[in-house]
């Protein structure tokens, strides 16, 4: 299983159609930074697919004032389980 | 395990350093090892002697030294990268005629191939772009 | 929230009042430095003495929720220098209602600054009445 | 009449709608840098309504082997003819 | 060009060979230094006997088209890089068919290297047989 | 006319410097006045005295000097934007107790206003991001 890193916007970038294509079924998915974005209600059609294998950054959610604004399916993790991620996964993949 | 980071971004134009010391604090606190941060592209600019940020913004050069002060954690940037975006360490400031330098210890340049070396030979590589 | 724009405009700048500079913000807080570093040329620009617009659109409308906070190593994200536009004199704050949509937004969630919302037309008048545009 | 230069490709970014949002019936776009990928056939979805003022700088084309594979409706000049477009422009607005 | 991989695959590294590293590139020639500096990670890793892969997705697949020049002040593309790939023994080079498609772009058009298109379980099949990814 | 140049982004990461230069080429040639060239963001780069490219490509820094010592441009680099990112001319480095310096003449360290000053004095402002 691969832990594939994401921190861009789905409102600005398009980057999105190609990690949806490089994950395999197990795979999951972490936003962090501006990649936040993509846990808003709207960016669910950019992110379909993901049920229980996505995750978002509180941190990156917290200072952008996004906490509260998450879609339900976003599974929201702090910095620690950041990291209990990447232990979990065999290896992490970067989108950037 | 043992952890390596690899930094893309430059400081204060994209948040790759903060969110890559960010982690770096997360994953020894959880008792893991730091072996190499290795900085790329941009990331480079991490190394710069001279970074004078304003005193109630984060210092990230430091931020890099106390990482490696306290957990050993190698600060290797890449030359090539390095060399065109001008930060030269003493001696290779003399090989190119310049006056000083830009690149000092704990930060080494070093190859590229201390980035495969610390993707193939730790637990972990996790990437910050 | 988009009183000031009742007349219908057709792409010229009817109703807009001509402006020096125009500051087109596109980017969120905290990913980069992009949108501190426009809000600080429209203050400065401000300062100057000139007429100064700021228009946030793609997602540099983000800029405007509520509720943000320094980031994880005490960094800073835009709020503080929102706060301080109105000391500067940059009160032409206009919204693109568009990128706003795009997001699930609403008027209503861009609280930070008292903004004008703009639809294509408006939007297209607003980049026409300011002698110049700067984007970040 | 103000002159848009956009250096992103549309199949990367998502910046071209808000370009279009913010260009005037009479406004020009030039793509510049890796924005001449939006000069590909298949790009044309992105770029729609821009008939007659849609150009190319010929410099990028030609260093990325895509000269030959414009689409019809793009006109091709050279960093003189930049020069030309921005002469003849009230101001020029850079999206990125 | 997809003649490799010819057994259907379910998400797994069936029928893909095992490696060291697979270095993605996702950027064009010419607007950034991305492409030129994965090109340069994937050589070195080869020159230290690695095992390594290229999947040229995104905009990273407008490397392998023909005809590409220096750049008016001379600089470099990346054609120089991936002639110089098969003195390095970087043999595994793999194009994602969706990113070509969604370029208008066939098999025929990608003629610098000798490839194989990989359709979505072959990325990932990818993916998962390499012990470790950079992305560029 | 009278142009100016506002240059974002980083020499050897993007091609905004590449991209400026040459635009600056073709409006001289075609009789314009250019001024001034603002670097920002990571566009202060560009006047890092220490680059050191490989003799195969050009050497952005020298295409700088060349413009302003040719054309009278002058080369203004953001004092915010730049001290954050270690680029510190001598005045600057011996304010941050700091040896040697990274930027030096025709660079000049400047205020934001002259960002403000080139946009709005000159009869055209293009960006290179």
């Amino acid at each position: 299983m691969n832990l594939h890193l994401l921190n861009r916007s789905p409102f600005s970038s398009r980057i999105h159609d190609d990690v949806l294509n490089a994950m395999g079924p197990e795979d999951q998915l972490l936003l962090i930074e501006d990649g936040v974005n993509g846990a808003l209600d709207n960016a669910e059609q950019h992110l379909a697919g993901l049920e229980g294998r996505l995750f978002a950054l509180r941190e990156d959610l917290e200072s952008r004032g996004l906490l509260g604004r998450c879609a339900e399916n976003v599974i929201v993790v702090d910095v620690d389980g950041f990291v209990a991620l990447t232990e979990a996964a065999d290896k992490t993949v970067s989108w950037f | 395990m043992r952890y390596a980071l690899a930094v893309y971004g430059g400081p204060y134009s994209q948040q790759a350093s903060h969110s890559a010391l960010r982690f770096a604090d997360a994953l020894l606190a959880r008792g893991h090892q730091l072996t190499t941060v290795f900085f790329y592209h941009d990331g480079v600019y991490n190394a710069a002697n001279m970074m004078a940020p304003p005193q109630d913004e984060p210092h990230l050069r430091d931020r890099w030294l106390s990482l490696a002060e306290n957990h050993a954690t190698r600060l290797q940037v890449c030359v090539a990268a390095g060399l065109r975006r001008g930060m030269l360490d003493e001696r290779e400031a003399a090989r190119h005629g310049k006056q000083g330098h830009t690149l000092e210890a704990p930060f080494e340049l070093t190859g590229l191939g201390q980035l495969v070396e610390a993707t193939l030979d730790n637990d972990h590589l996790i990437t910050f772009a | 929230m988009s009183d000031v724009m009742t007349a219908p405009l057709a792409g010229d700048d009817a109703g807009m009042a001509a402006g020096d500079l125009l500051v087109m913000l596109r980017h969120g807080p905290h990913g980069s430095s992009w949108l501190r570093e426009g809000l600080e040329a429209a203050m400065v620009a401000a300062a100057f003495g000139r007429e100064v617009g700021l228009l946030f659109t793609g997602d540099g409308v983000m800029a405007l929720l509520e509720g943000q906070q320094v980031g994880p190593l005490g960094q800073k994200g835009s709020d503080n220098l929102l706060a301080a536009l109105e000391m500067y004199d940059v009160e032409r704050c206009y919204v693109d209602a568009a990128a706003l949509r795009a997001r699930g937004l609403t008027a209503q969630d861009v609280t930070l600054l008292p903004v004008t919302l703009l639809e294509h037309d408006e939007v297209v008048a607003l980049t026409t009445a300011f002698s110049r545009v700067l984007s970040f």
